[in-house]
Parts: structure tokens; sequence; C-alpha cells
């Protein structure tokens, strides 16, 4: 055995190592903190189905997390099949659908703006072709029939499509028989019309595209820039009335030391009907606090919801997009828990309830939750989020709330 | 016994071996004699499966080539199989290691018969020295045949001699040799049997004694007749 | 057992050269460790006590020190990187230097009583034991690195890490050592079948020459379109790339990993079985 | 023993010749133990099959002779002893008149040369 003994030596030092190193592995669990929900009014109930979702960066660290009433769950600690499915960052109703539908959602974005559903049928709608080529042409529509697991896929061309640069589907619904589209389309040629909204009506039975229209064009003066997006957040793939985008606008702006710089001008609400085909607008004055962001607004039937900050905490608005008039008496106002510079405003409408996070810089709360009863237009729910077992020092730590979701 | 069937071998378009045959038995030493280039190193690396054939089949003891065939025939190529950086009792070390049939005992005499220093390196060797350890390695093993590729070539002539004995002595006696040479002076009285190559081909194989007793004629006269053509 | 006896042949010739290596290695960053964190301590010094700059505009400005930056230096990514270097250039020597010089030792490794697909299995158990022995040498310089650190910076001016949390902030390093076992087999497996392709690919070139080359290449190029074509013809066909779930597409990659990996098997085992020459 | 041997006629008859001279000379005694087959191989630097043929052909010959596993010995044959002399001078005699008819000298004058070159070289 005498001669072996280099080759011993190396395999004794790589089993006790490795070996070592994954065992301590297995067996130790995270110095990250557990978070819990601490609630200054309303019943824990009410936000047992509410999941934030986000990145823990501790020093150089970073994880995604998964935030419920119940647990604090680390991506290190889900099994790697899970990691692989990618399940904290998926949205719970495509997960569903994944699970319910497994072959026709295959190879389907994950992303609810493409697909809708209602009792019977399943619609996906989005643009063919792959993202390298940047070549727009046809829609793919598939359509799958939940009772008899019968499917129909059919392409539709893109009226005019050699116009556009890019289109992207922003929100896809199935009503009467006739799959409705809104889209973004981005122009080839941007000399003064940037982008278009464009509402399609696709026609199941013709498979043909029986509407085309222009909901919005966004036209820009020189000196201008301006960005359109939707804004509205949600789960979408059940009917949804409307579709919100938001067009701000910067102007050009120099300095006295010549540096050129953008100055928030004014901005615009622009909500589409989804039956009709009509748009509401609101224009938004730049000094009115909102979080130019895509998740401020929410929508429940034809009422969005956004807040506004006041000084001493929000104003709960709420806008009706079928008048398109604001309701100038907020439904509620939501006290400002903390001092602490305001990071993110989440807002989301399920079920008739209004749920907000509002996520701030401060480490003993990182996060204020709010449920608002949207037909009794009170707040139900008021609480913290609070990190619980931060062992040692542990120094600075950053929660970033990317996303929630209702689970219903 | 070892046969040699009918084999060809191709290098790129040049033939190298074109139908080769002759067979080696056990007890006598058969020397593949050829100018530079005839194809001798390339048919006892056919025989050692050192090298693939493209035609024909190679037999010993009527059994194709396996891995315990390396049990059986040793080759002793012309340059030594060790790493240079093993010494010499490292090497005989590895040997042992490796092959049931290594016979210390043998190995132990040859060293001492040699004249080598166990503990010498490979690399620090003379060229004579290198020859005999290469020889050692082969002729320590107890098997039944024997390859040597040009065993007497490019060394000098007290090694050579040195060389010479082992081919009279009990060190292969019973086992069946096969050498390659291309210059067979010293040699044409340790010899049993002469197999000509020319060309890739055999042109004429012989006893050596039985050329003398029935054609008068050395190995020599015979080798002139031949490449003079 | 004569699969054993090359491997420890195969380690011994490498040892020299290793053992160099594993040295530079341990000395450049336990040196590393010692420079920078007195650096840092000399500039905590200037600071505090010379300019008189507070103790949190300090740290506000320049940070704790920690073991993840300290592995983001030239100190330790230069010996790993001379590392990899070395065992990349080894993966083609282990094989090629049996034919090079005037002491032919693949006359002798192919005379082996013994099936010669072990010498296939001898190299690359080899050099998988090399690059993990690598791997567990930093696991356990990380440690007292560690302790090293911990003895030169006081506590309010570092961030104590785990081993864990050095790996992962060092970026590089959680390839060699993920923090999940399941990961650990999935990047030495895929290790594993790049390299048993790469032999099988020196193995054509060593048995047709300068043809087998290019037999060596093309069967290279396959094997890695094989292992990618689940997504390279979803993406062809137009399907998109995530037509598969991830997890199937996990066991598709696994199947077509274990097909390629039994294929260079076979092939190699058929190569230097019939037509290796020397 | 130690010889050179020509390369056209089979060694095996060349070594048997050797050992014919030494025996009829008297360097090699009846009943003298001689070497084994490797020995002589080795000593004269040929074959060992070689060898080992030319005492077979001795054995025939009755030239030598082997009692079970003891070495070989020069025989005691004294007709056989003596057949090897007159072989071997009948030989030298045939081959030296072969060489001098051609010159045609008379026989006396060839007898009185002889004697005097045999008591010189004596």
């Amino acid at each position: 055995m005498g001669k072996y003994w280099k080759l011993l030596t190396i395999s004794v030092v790589i089993v006790i190592s490795v070996g070592t190193f994954y065992i301590t592995t297995a067996i130790a669990e995270n110095s990250y903190p557990d978070f819990k929900f601490k609630l200054e009014k309303g019943d824990i109930k009410d936000i047992q189905n509410l999941k934030l979702v986000g990145d823990y960066i501790h020093g150089m660290n970073g994880e995604g997390v998964a935030i419920t009433s119940n647990d604090t769950v680390y991506s290190s600690e889900l099994s790697y099949f899970s990691q692989l499915n990618n399940s904290f960052y998926t949205e719970p109703a495509i997960q569903q659908l994944q699970k319910d539908y497994r072959g026709f959602m295959r190879g389907k974005t994950w992303h609810t703006a493409t697909i809708s559903q209602d009792e019977e049928q399943v619609v996906y709608a989005n643009v063919k072709g792959n993202d390298f080529t940047n070549k727009v042409k046809e829609f793919e529509i598939e359509l799958l029939n939940k009772k008899t697991n019968n499917k129909t896929i059919f392409t539709v061309d893109i009226p005019h499509h050699e116009k556009y640069n890019y289109v992207n589907v922003e929100n896809v619904n199935l009503i009467d028989g006739k799959v409705k589209l809104v889209t973004l389309n981005y122009l080839r040629n941007q000399d003064q019309t940037q982008e278009e909204i464009h509402l399609f009506q696709i026609d199941l039975k013709k498979q043909k595209v029986i509407e085309n229209k222009v909901i919005y064009s966004n036209t820009v003066q020189k000196q201008q820039n301006s960005s359109l997006y939707r804004v509205e957040s949600g789960n979408t793939t059940s009917f949804n009335h409307y579709t919100v985008f938001m067009k701000d606008t910067f102007k050009e702006m120099k300095d006295e030391y010549g540096n050129y710089y953008e100055e928030i001008g004014e901005s615009e609400l622009i909500a589409v009907n989804m039956q009709t085909g009509k748009v509401a607008t609101l224009p938004i004055p730049p000094e009115l606090d909102l979080m130019r962001d895509g998740s401020t607004f929410a929508v429940s039937g034809s009422k969005l919801y956004f807040l506004q900050a006041d000084g001493k905490g929000y104003e709960v608005l709420e806008y009706d997009l079928e008048k398109a008039a604001l309701n100038k008496k907020p439904i509620t106002q939501l006290p400002q828990s903390d001092s602490a510079p305001v990071m993110r405003r989440q807002v989301k409408a399920e079920n008739n309830k209004l749920y907000i996070v509002i996520q701030v810089q401060s480490q003993k709360a990182p996060a204020d939750v709010y449920v608002i009863d949207l037909k009794k237009q009170q707040t139900i729910v008021e609480g913290k989020l609070v990190p619980e077992k931060i062992t040692n020092d542990a120094g600075g730590y950053e929660l970033y709330i990317n996303d929630f979701y209702v689970n219903e | 016994m070892i046969e040699v069937r009918d084999i060809k071998k191709k290098f790129g378009r040049k033939k190298v071996l074109n139908g080769v045959s002759f067979t080696a038995n056990k007890g006598e030493i058969t020397c593949l004699i050829g100018i530079n280039g005839a194809g001798k190193t390339t048919i006892l690396n056919a025989i050692m499966a050192l090298t693939p054939i493209s035609g024909g089949e190679i037999l010993i003891n009527g059994e194709k080539l396996h891995k315990e065939t390396y049990e059986r025939v040793a080759f002793i190529p012309d340059a030594i199989t060790m790493l240079p950086q093993m010494t010499i009792a490292e090497a005989m070390e590895f040997m042992k290691d490796f092959y049931k049939k290594w016979n210390q005992k043998r190995a132990d005499e040859l060293l001492s018969f040699f004249r080598l220093k166990p503990e010498e390196r490979i690399s620090s060797l003379s060229k004579g020295n290198t020859a005999k350890m290469n020889l050692l390695l082969g002729l320590a093993l107890d098997v039944e045949f024997l390859l040597m590729d040009e065993p007497f070539s490019g060394i000098d002539i007290f090694s050579r001699e040195q060389i010479a004995e082992v081919f009279t002595s009990h060190l292969i006696e019973g086992r069946g040799v096969i050498i390659t040479t291309h210059e067979i002076n010293d040699i044409e009285h340790l010899i049993d049997k002469v197999v000509l190559l020319d060309d890739g081909i055999v042109i004429k194989d012989f006893h050596t004694e039985e050329l003398r007793a029935q054609e008068g004629k050395s190995v020599v006269d015979v080798m002139r007749e031949v490449y003079r053509q | 057992m004569n699969y054993l006896k090359l491997v420890n042949f195969e380690v011994n010739r490498f040892i020299k050269i290793y053992i160099v290596l594993l040295g530079i290695t341990m000395v450049s960053q336990i040196a590393g460790v010692i420079v920078k964190a007195n650096q840092y301590v000399g500039d905590v010094n200037q600071a505090i006590y010379e300019e008189l700059t507070p103790k949190a505009e300090f740290l506000e400005m320049y940070g704790q020190i920690s073991m993840g930056m300290l592995t983001r230096s030239m100190w330790f990514t230069g010996p790993i990187a001379l590392c990899i270097a070395a065992l990349l250039f080894y993966l083609f020597l282990i094989w090629y230097r049996d034919w090079f010089g005037k002491n032919t030792f693949i006359y002798r490794l192919l005379m082996l009583p013994t099936a010669r697909l072990n010498l296939f299995w001898s190299k690359i158990t080899t050099i998988f034991l090399m690059v993990l022995g690598l791997v567990a040498v930093q696991l356990l310089l990380l440690p007292l690195e560690n302790l090293f650190l911990r003895m030169i910076v006081s506590k309010d001016f570092r961030t104590e890490l785990s081993i864990i949390q050095i790996i992962e902030q060092s970026g590089y390093m959680s390839v060699f050592i993920p923090t999940q076992l399941l990961e650990f087999f999935i990047n030495y497996g895929i290790g594993f079948m790049v390299v048993v392709v790469l032999f099988t690919a020196i193995l054509f070139e060593r048995s047709f020459r300068f043809k087998g080359m290019f037999l060596g290449i093309v069967y290279g190029v396959s094997c890695t379109l094989l292992f990618l074509s689940p997504i390279l013809i979803t993406e062809l066909i137009g399907v998109g790339a995530n037509y598969f779930y991830p997890n199937e597409l996990f066991l598709i990659e696994l199947a077509l990993g274990l097909i390629i990996v039994a294929a260079s098997i076979y092939v190699s085992h058929f190569l230097i079985k019939r037509k290796i020459t020397v | 023993m130690r010889a050179n041997f020509n390369n056209r006629d089979p060694v095996y008859i060349q070594v048997i010749r050797q050992f014919k001279e030494k025996i009829a000379a008297g360097m090699l005694e009846p009943g003298q133990e001689i070497p084994s087959r490797r020995e002589l191989a080795n000593q004269l630097k040929i074959n060992p099959n070689t060898a080992q043929r030319a005492y077979k052909e001795m054995e025939e010959q009755k030239l030598i002779f082997t009692e079970r596993n003891n070495p070989s010995r020069i025989t005691k044959d004294e007709a056989v002893l003596r057949d090897v002399r007159e072989e071997l001078i009948a030989e030298a005699v045939n081959s030296f008149v072969t060489a001098v008819r051609p010159i045609n000298v008379p026989l006396n004058e060839v007898i009185g040369m002889i004697e005097k070159k045999y008591k010189e070289e004596a």
C-alpha cells in the first residue's frame, strides 16, 4: 500500500473536504431573517393569500425570497428542480395553467398578457417569430377547448406589418368568439409618431382580422421625449375590461453648464375599453406625486385605483374609466407609517380588494402592506413587514420586493 | 507459433505492407531482413497491435491478439519503453506491478550480467546501456515469444557482443524470437531463419543452415542477389 | 487492479507539477489575504487616526473588508486561472506526452496485459482527482484565510462571511463549488462529458493523425450540437427556446449527456483497441 | 574452443569438422567430457539449434556418446577414432594432391619438399 500514498492522500483529502462542505451545507440553516407581517389593523387571514417575491441582498450576497404570512422561503432553500421551474417568479395563474394544460402551455411565454381564459377555453395570442430576427409579420393564435381538449391553431397577418419594427402584445381577451388584442406597435419610421396602441379583433371562426383600430398615436414635438407603457398590473388571464397605459413626456433642458437633462412634463393615462374600443384619457399634472412605474395602478371592473402621496400619507384615488372622471374624494387614506424614503409602490386589485405594498428603505420594517375593501371603501388591513430572527450583527441588508401575487 | 498471414498496411496512399506472410516458430530465431523502409518495424508493431492493419490476420498460437497476448509475447522496440525520469529499479518495479509473467530472478540476473545499476536514471544511461535495459525489460518476462526491433543498431561493439551473447544463452532458449535487422554480418550464425523483405512483400524465406547445405550460399550472398536486381 | 495501478502511476507522473500548483495557490491566496488586509488596516489607521475621519464616514466611503472581496483580487484569481490553464493544457498533454520524445512510453502502455480502455479511464480519473483535489484544497484554504482576516482586521471593519457566502460572493467559485450537491454533480457531470468527448477526439487524432484531427473536430462539434439540440431545434423550427419545460429539458439533457458519454466511451474503446497507432 | 566459420557451409558441419580435427590431433582425448550444447553455442557464438544439430550428427556418427543425464563425452571406440584420423588425413592428402597435380611435379620432388617443410614447421 506504501506506494499508493499520494493517490490515497489526494482521495482522502477530497472526500473529507468536499464531503464536509456538503454535509455542513445541507444541515446548516441559513442566517437570513424570517419576515412576518405585523398588523396594526385587521386580521391576518385577509393576507393569507398574499405572496411577496423579491430579492434579499446582504452585502454582496443576494438571493430570491418569497414571503407569505406563513413562512419566508429563500431560493437556496428550494430544491434544484423548483429552482429550475422558476417557481418564485412565475405568476401563480401561469403556474396553474401549466399544471392544468401542460401540452397547450408548452413553449408559450410565461406571461399573463398574452393569455386569456374563460370557463370553456384558453386562448393565446402573440406575435409569431423569434426575438432575434425582429421580423414582425403575423399573429399566432392558439385556442384550447378545455372540455374537449381540442386545439385550434392559426396565424393571421398583422395588417400593414411592414410599417412596424416591433409589435408587442399587451393584453388579450376573449369576448364573444372574438380575440381582442391590445398591442403597442413601434413604428419603423419614427418621424413624428413613435408608437401606436392598436386594438385588433380576430374572428375565431373566420380566422381573420376583422378590425384593426388605432387607439392612440404617440406623436411627439421637438425637444421632447416620451415613453408609453402599460401600467396596471395583476392577473390578466381572465376577462378584464380595460387595458391602461401611461404616457410620460420629458422636456429636454439645458443647465447653466450646457449639459442636457430631462424634465418630466405632462403625463397622460390612456385606458382602452376592451369591449367597445372606447378610450378614456386622464391628464396627470407633473406635480402629482405618482411613482412612474408599471405597477402603481390597479383596475377593478371599470375603476382605476392609484395612490397619491399627500405629505402625511397616501390618498387612494378612484378613477371611473367609463365616465372618464376622477372621484374627487379619495376612497380612503393611508397613514405614512415611517419616515423612511419610499422605494416602490405596488398596487393590485383582486376580488374587489385592493392590495398595496409599499417598499421603504428601512431595515426594521422594509415594507408596508394595506388591504382595502373596495365595496365598503375602507382599509381592512394595515401592517408592516418585519424581520425576525436576524442572527448576529448581520449589518445592512436590503429587501427588494419585485412583485406580489394574490392567490385565489 | 506466430503466423503472419497476408497482412497489408497503407500509410496514406503508400503501401508499406502488401501481403506479407511468414511464420515464426517457438525455439527458433527468425530474422526479418530488409533495407530501411521495408516495413520491418511495421510488422512487429502490427503483431503487437500497436498499429492497425488494413488486411490479413496475425495469429499467436492459433489465436487472435487480445490483452493476454501481452503475457505471451514481449516486444522490445528500438527505443526504450520507459519514462526517462524513472530509475532502473523503478522501471523494473513498474514491470513487476503489471506483468504476472515478470521473472524477478531473471531480471536481477540480467542486471548483473549487463552491469546496470538499479539506482541509475534511464535518461542518464549511455546508448549501449539503454539498449541493454530495454532488452532486460523484455527478457525478464517469461514469455513464449520475443520480438526485437534492430537490437544491434546504433550501439558500440562491446555492447553488441554482450547482447549477442544473450542469443546463445538460456535467456531465450526455447522461446520463439523475431528480430529485425538491416545488417546481417554480426548475427549470421545466430539465426535459424531469414525472411527477406522488399517493397512490402516477402521475397524469400529460408532456413540458413538449409541454404548453406543446399545452395552453398551465405545469407549475404542471397541478399546481394535480391537487392542488386 | 490494473486500473488503480495506472491511476496511481498517472497521478505520480503529475504530482510534482501538481504540488507546485497547489503551493502557488496556497501561498498566493494567503499572502493576498495578509497583504490586502494590512493595506486596509493601513487605510483605516490613516483615515481615522491621522485624518480623524469618523468611523461611520470611513465605512460609508470604503465599506468593510470581506473575504468575498478578496476572492476577486488577483491574489486569488491569478493562481486559480493558472491552475485551470494548467489542467486544460494537461488534458492534452496527458495523452500526447506518451507519444513524444525518444522514449515512446505509449509502446509500454499499449502493451500492458490489461484492457486498453483502462488507460482511458486512468487518465480521466487522474484529471478528475486533480481537479477535485484543487477544489478540496480551496475549501480547506477558505476557513484558514478567514481566520487570517479575522486576526488582522478588527470586527467593526470586516464583514463576517461563511464559506458558502464567500463562494457566492466570489462569483466564479460557485461554478466549481456549487452550494447544492445536485448542482455539484451536474457541473462535474457536464465536465466529465466534455473531457470524455475531448479524449475521444484525441484518440481519433492519434489513430488517424491528420485525417483523425478532422474527424475528432467533427466528432466534438457533433456532440456539442447533439447536446444543445433540444434548444437549437426548438429555436430553428420556431417553437421557441422554451418549448420544453425546464424539468423536461433537464431530463432530456441528462439523457443526451448519458448517450454522448456512452457513445464516446464505445468509440474510444474501439479506437484504442483497434485503430490506435504508435 | 573458438573459431571463425565461413558463411557458405552449414555451420553444424563446420562444427563437426572442428571436433574431428581436435580428436585427430589428440586435443580431445577418448572419453573426455565435452561442453553442453548451450555452452558450445555460447563459446562459438552460434545458434543453439545449430550446436544441437552438430551434436546429434556426431552422436549418429558415434563420435560422441551420452549416458543418461551425464554430459556427452568423446567416444572411446578405437575404430571410430582411427577412422576420424584416417578420414582427415585422407581428406588433406586428397586436397593436396588435387592442388599439386595440375602443376605436374614429379612425386619424388614433392615428397622431398614435404619432408623439408614438415621438419621446419615442427
